[in-house]
């Protein structure tokens, strides 16, 4: 994984060591731990908390995925809410035109992004940084264009109605199970990403995202890694847009504007690239910090009267926020926190010698 | 860095709970509005919130409604399906509050309806367009006071354009490229054929448009000499002045937005019509004066005459809650509003009347304002005439 | 006095490496100072440090002080140096690709000075490179290495510098090619009384035209001393100029060295 | 015009059918060059920033917004001295540029790129945040404001132009070839060039690297307004502005997004096919085309028409 060795040295004694996710106790007693909290949140949750817990773990699972393209293989895409679009339609067209169950529109949703995923990597086997972005970006137009014809074509003007899933007879409608649900899904995404990473196909991305030539002239097929890396992601995210379809109960070409792409990456950077953690952290941030600024507003003395002016605020608050978020820690939040390690690590040298830089 | 937003965030959180506590701790009439405060249709929609909020403060000025206060929880949008969710979830289960308000995009109707079933509260629609959910047979839970109306809408402009043709009409369509706006236009070109009216051009326009002279080009080489746009009014409008640059002299009508009056006062053409539910602030109707007075003395952003919409909302509110009494629940506003008849005093051109199965209302009734050259003054086209709901 | 005065600098890349571990250097006016090094020993940042860090180079002067005719200069920014007369030819990346040679040669002229001084400096510059005179019009990516290096050269002068700092002036080019340079070195130096410090990996080269050299490794200096102590050091010839000193040395020795390098740093 | 087709043609259907041709087709090549001219306007900023600092603008579309709603600020101030609002507002919307980069784009420079264009989003999301707060959303428009009007012009054949379109398209061949000139012979273009090819050369060549972006961002935000103030004036001014300005962007990567000459082709390209696309295909199409035109670019040639290869390792 991408945690450096332990400063006190190097302790492990045969690979399973250096296969095992959580190190050491401590690591094994803080997961234990957040694992209890994430379990007791729902009973001290609103319902409002709720949603927002599940906007959270929904946008956890987004920008996993995206992080693994980004931030591990080194792919910009700008095409991450049209893949969520697809997602969704595919849940919404299959529901309305053949009332599938959950059972079949999910593993559907991840074909189609599977497929996707090939159509959105095809221009990165020539493009790339930017350039890459832009070619995904044009492909998430084409994507919502379809999408909305469909709507128009089908007379779903205001959306496309979603029932609540039912597993057998009951119907998944209660806050509470959709957070566990989502928790879940998550929680999985997590681990896959984990365990890719430490298989050959993660030390490629690696590889192809620090130097794509040196990559090749070790042998790694870069053509088929970054297309796997983009079916990948797209499946995981396209899975996300399903469960966003179902949660939400409907779908709609306005929910997958281009704002929603942006929220995307400015999770996978605020959180720091290269770090599962930071996509995480990120996609908590992006997700909580309007409605903390909301709240804040709105519990001003009298907030009520000016309304509109403090929606305004609240608007451009958000755009302060995340300027002055890259302003002072371009390297996102993880990158706060391995300097805090660093710090202590080396204490009480300031600096590492440059004979020991390249770890 | 990091501790200051801990810090922050903390504070907020704190703050967004007492918040709440404070909603509520007092007795009052609890009503969430959910709107496109900010973003793309904020233009539209931040006016009627505006005009709602108004009409309420003035009431709890005057000392509420059957002794209580009405609490008005608005949040806003941004005209996103996701945020509107989440503002419905806010209200209807943390506010509980006993009506939800939506002034939004059409966009976001899906999921607030979901949630509004879900917690079983009725939904108001306005200034928004009116669902087909709310003509009869209605659904229990959503009402729509908005002045504009799939369907009717185009059925008495057309009727309007047959009237007023001298000769055989060669009609063109404008329509901007969202669903809503599309199906209308379609439905238009469908009647206009059994009229015996040709449609000679139908335009899409989508709504980021750098130009819009290429739309009207294809508009007048197609000839037409009546166009009816019924869509967002920067499409309608910006499609007109594009068509009179290229030269095009004749005659287009378009549906009369909250902007309307406002725009025909500054275009000063005779031959742009609008065709409208809300009579203009220039009648000078009692009703126009007390609005005028009331936006004069709140320092409100938007001119006098955009807030008619919000304010046929707030006439619709307090005759509910009158009805629905003290103490209140969702259940009771829901009765109560399925029995509501509010006099509108001249803002429309009859009573809004509901009942348990027309959420809509019981007739709509439509006028026509086009500007007059001699008069240098808007005039009426065509005085108020009824369409019965059914 | 001397021009350029550094003392116990050390440099520090991405808030948490050290290049650099306390290094001083002085270097008297129209002098030629070279240091000598291995790859990674820190010379190239010494030099950096010295013209000056960008912030894209996240690289800063942590401790110690760069002083030039007196001034503190450490951690100032690459043109504000340029401008007091501390010109850097770089290692790689010397030329502007896209502009043609004469683009190259005006681009650097500060905002100052008027067109007939920058006439009076191109023709200065065409008289020590007449081969740039005919190139003038030519890409300045399309240049073979020697040409390059003329160029940089060439551009370095037009800012009408002090002390120019040459990074590898020899690296990738023909000895013959070299030589020539050295040569047009010396002549300029005479000519404009410039005072150079050159990083060099190849110690004969750098022996041949420095008055004085320093021996850095591992970001500390070992040696220094005139040209003639240098070129006559045991160590340096054995590990630098690569020659036999008779007898082969046992593998006790050449701990010995190591150790001693380690108390000189 | 067309009533008088519609009349020969009962006369004789050959004639008028030329005569509609003609006035039709040169209808189609007034809209394609106004269309393209405003691209091109919006794009040359794009390119001028992206040329020196590899930082893909984002929030050009805001800026540009915003530069027209100064002139309706300053034209509603200035009521009666049209010629005054209209040069103080271009003055402001320079400072703007400068503004954005002193206070917050230089801090970014030597960032990770993609960190740097999301900070020009944010910055985007902010100026949107602030003009709604300041002028509301409901749209505006600064032509009574200066107390303009807009006539349209009769073009040869039977088209015609609005003054502002017309004016677009003059303000854009100026733009043009002064930003050429400026480049080419200017010591501070040669200067600029310099740094965009390898900045920290040009520190070390004595150039004020902050200078040189301050200069481009100023640039940028001065020809994005103008952009955005004849856009403004020419059909009124809300929101929607910001979409314009961003699908500006394909046509500056068609051509190539480190050449100016390059912008002016793409615009043209994407411009014709836009309106192309809207006359002889479906409007519906007008906002896809771009993109799609696009798309052919980046697989047939992705460092677009003009631009230098290298580019595509660079980023």
């Amino acid at each position: 994984m991408s945690s450096p060795p332990r400063a006190s040295g190097y302790f492990r004694t045969d690979y399973a060591d250096d296969y095992a996710l959580l190190a050491t106790r401590g690591a094994r007693i803080w997961v234990a731990l957040l694992v209890l909290a994430l379990l007791a949140f729902p009973l001290i949750a609103s319902p409002f908390q709720l949603d927002i817990a599940c906007q959270v773990f929904l946008a956890g699972v987004g920008s996993l995925s995206l992080m693994l393209l980004t931030g591990y293989a080194g792919q910009i895409s700008l095409g991450h809410a049209g893949l969520i679009a697809a997602g969704a339609f595919t849940v919404g067209i299959l529901f309305r035109e053949t009332n599938a169950s959950f059972w079949i529109t999910l593993p559907m949703a991840a074909l189609v992004g599977a497929l996707l995923g090939v159509i959105f990597g095809l221009p990165s086997l020539r493009l790339r940084g930017l350039y890459l972005a832009v070619s995904t970006l044009a492909l998430h137009f084409v994507v919502i264009y379809i999408g909305g014809e469909y709507e128009t074509r089908r007379g779903f003007s205001t959306g496309i109605m979603i029932d609540p899933p039912r597993v057998g007879s009951l119907e998944i409608t209660d806050g509470r199970a959709w957070y566990f649900i989502l928790l879940v899904a998550a929680a999985s995404t997590l681990l896959i990403c984990l365990n890719l990473l430490r298989t050959r196909s993660g030390r490629a991305w690696r590889a192809i995202r620090a130097h794509e030539t040196v990559a090749e002239t070790l042998g790694i097929g870069i053509a088929a890694y970054k297309l796997l890396a983009f079916v990948i992601s797209s499946s995981i995210t396209a899975v996300a847009g399903a469960l966003f379809a179902y949660y939400r109960g409907f779908v709609s070409v306005e929910a997958f504007s281009l704002f929603l792409t942006i929220q995307y990456v400015a999770m996978v950077i605020v959180g720091g690239m290269g770090s599962l953690l930071g996509a995480l952290l990120g996609a908590a941030f992006v997700t909580i910090f309007p409605y903390v600024i909301e709240g804040a507003l709105l519990a001003l003395p009298g907030a009520q009267g000016f309304a509109s002016l403090l929606f305004a605020v609240n608007y451009a608050a958000f755009g302060v926020v995340m300027i002055f978020f890259l302003l002072l820690e371009p390297l996102g939040l993880v990158g706060m926190w391995h300097r805090i390690q660093n710090y202590f690590r080396l204490w009480p040298y300031k600096h590492r010698p440059a004979a020991g830089a390249h770890q | 860095m990091s501790q200051r937003m801990l810090a922050g965030a903390g504070a907020a959180v704190l703050a967004i709970t007492a918040h709440i506590a404070a909603a509520h701790a007092q007795d009052a009439y609890v009503i969430g509005v959910t709107g496109a405060l900010t973003g793309p249709s904020s233009g539209t929609n931040g006016p009627p919130v505006e005009a709602l909020r108004l009409y309420v403060d003035r009431l709890n000025a005057a000392g509420g409604i059957n002794g209580k206060k009405i609490q008005l929880n608005i949040l806003d949008d941004q005209a996103e399906p996701s945020k509107a969710a989440t503002n419905a979830k806010r209200l209807l289960t943390q506010d509980n509050v006993s009506l939800l308000i939506l002034s939004s995009l059409s966009s976001t109707y899906a999921p607030v309806v979901a949630e509004s079933k879900r917690a079983n509260v009725p939904l108001m629609f306005m200034g928004a367009v009116c669902p087909k959910e709310v003509y009869p047979p209605a659904q229990a839970l959503q009402f729509c006071t908005t002045a504009y109306a799939g369907g009717y809408d185009s059925r008495a402009t057309l009727d309007f354009i047959k009237g007023a043709a001298a000769g055989p009409v060669k009609l063109g369509l404008v329509a901007m490229a969202i669903p809503l706006s599309r199906g209308e236009i379609d439905y238009a070109e469908e009647r206009a054929k059994t009229m015996g009216m040709s449609t000679v051009d139908k335009e899409v326009i989508p709504p980021p448009t750098a130009d819009y002279t290429p739309f009207a080009t294809k508009l007048k080489d197609a000839d037409a000499n009546w166009v009816f746009s019924w869509a967002p009014w920067v499409t309608q409008v910006k499609t007109f002045e594009a068509l009179r640059r290229l030269a095009w002299q004749d005659n287009y009508i378009g549906w009369s937005h909250i902007e309307a009056e406002g725009e025909l006062a500054r275009l000063k053409d005779p031959k742009l019509y609008v065709i409208g539910a809300n009579s203009f602030f220039q009648d000078r109707l009692p009703v126009h004066m007390e609005i005028a007075d009331a936006v004069k003395k709140a320092s409100v952003r938007y001119p006098a005459e955009q807030m008619t919409e919000g304010w046929i909302g707030g006439l619709v509110l307090e005759a509910a809650l009158k009805k629905a009494g003290w103490p209140v629940d969702a259940g009771k506003v829901r009765t109560a509003l399925e029995g509501v008849s509010v006099d509108t005093k001249g803002l429309r051109g009859g009573p809004l009347e509901w009942s348990k199965e027309n959420h809509f209302r019981a007739r709509q009734y439509y006028r026509f304002y086009r500007w007059d050259e001699a008069k240098a003054a808007i005039v009426q086209a065509k005085d108020w005439t009824a369409y019965e709901v059914r | 006095m001397t021009l350029l005065e550094v003392q116990k600098l050390e440099v520090v890349y991405h808030r948490s490496i050290s290049a650099v571990q306390g290094i001083s250097l002085a270097i008297q006016p129209a002098q030629i100072v070279a240091l000598l090094g291995t790859n990674g020993a820190g010379k190239t940042t010494t030099l950096r440090a010295i013209s000056g860090f960008l912030g894209l180079d996240d690289a800063r002067v942590s401790e110690g002080a760069i002083l030039f005719k007196g001034e503190h200069i450490e951690n100032e920014l690459p043109h504000r140096n340029t401008a007091r007369g501390i010109v850097l030819v770089p290692e790689r990346d010397k030329v502007f690709p896209n502009l043609t040679v004469s683009e190259n040669l005006i681009a650097p002229v500060p905002h100052g000075v008027g067109a007939g001084e920058q006439r009076r400096r191109e023709t200065l510059v065409y008289r020590f490179f007449p081969q740039l005179r005919d190139l003038r019009h030519r890409i300045g990516g399309l240049l073979s290495g020697g040409e390059r290096q003329m160029l940089a050269l060439a551009g370095a002068i037009m800012c009408a510098p002090e002390l120019l700092l040459v990074d590898e002036l020899s690296l990738g080019l023909a000895p013959v090619v070299v030589s020539a340079l050295l040569q047009r070195l010396r002549e300029i130096r005479r000519e404009l009384g410039l005072t150079i410090l050159m990083v060099e990996q190849s110690a004969p080269v750098a022996l041949e035209i420095a008055d004085y050299a320093y021996v850095m490794e591992n970001g500390r200096i070992v040696l220094d001393g005139t040209a003639e102590r240098l070129r006559s050091h045991p160590d340096i010839q054995e590990f630098y100029l690569g020659r036999e000193s008779g007898e082969r040395r046992s593998y006790r020795e050449v701990k010995q060295y190591r150790r001693r390098r380690r108390w000189y740093g | 015009m067309s009533e008088l087709g519609g009349q020969d043609a009962d006369a004789s259907p050959l004639t008028s059918d030329l005569w509609h041709l003609s006035s039709e087709s040169v209808q189609l090549v007034v809209n394609i060059i106004v269309l393209a001219a405003i691209y091109a306007l919006l794009a040359c900023g794009y390119v001028l920033i992206y040329r020196v600092s590899r930082v893909m603008n984002m929030a050009h579309g805001e800026l540009s917004m915003l530069g027209a709603y100064l002139l309706f600020a300053t034209a509603t101030l200035l009521a009666h001295h049209p010629i005054a609002a209209l040069i103080v507002a271009v003055l402001m919307s320079i400072a703007v540029g400068v503004l954005v980069y002193v206070v917050l784009m230089r801090r970014m420079t030597g960032e990770m790129v993609l960190a740097a264009i999301l900070t020009t989003i944010a910055i985007g999301i902010l100026l949107r945040g602030v003009i709604v707060l300041v002028w509301s959303a409901s749209e505006q428009h600064p032509l009574q404001a200066l107390g303009f009007t807009n006539p349209s012009l009769p073009v040869f054949g039977g088209a015609r132009i609005s003054t502002c379109a017309a004016l677009i398209v003059v303000m854009t061949a100026l733009v043009y070839g002064s930003l050429f000139a400026f480049l080419r012979f200017g010591r501070w273009g040669v200067r600029m060039r310099a740094a965009g090819q390898n900045p920290l050369l040009a520190a070390q060549r004595g150039i004020n690297l902050h200078a040189i972006y301050a200069l481009a961002w100023s640039l940028s935000t001065l020809t994005g307004s103008i952009a955005g103030m004849l856009i403004a004036l020419d059909s009124g001014l809300d929101q929607s502005m910001v979409v314009i300005g961003l699908k500006a962007f394909a046509p500056a990567l068609v051509g190539g997004l480190d050449s100016l000459l390059g912008a002016l082709c793409g615009a043209l390209i994407v411009g014709s096919s836009e309106v192309l696309a809207i006359h002889y295909v479906d409007p519906l199409l007008s906002d896809v085309v771009p993109f799609v035109v696009l798309i052919a670019m980046l697989t047939v040639r992705p460092w677009g028409l003009f631009g230098t290869r290298e580019e595509l390792d660079r980023v």
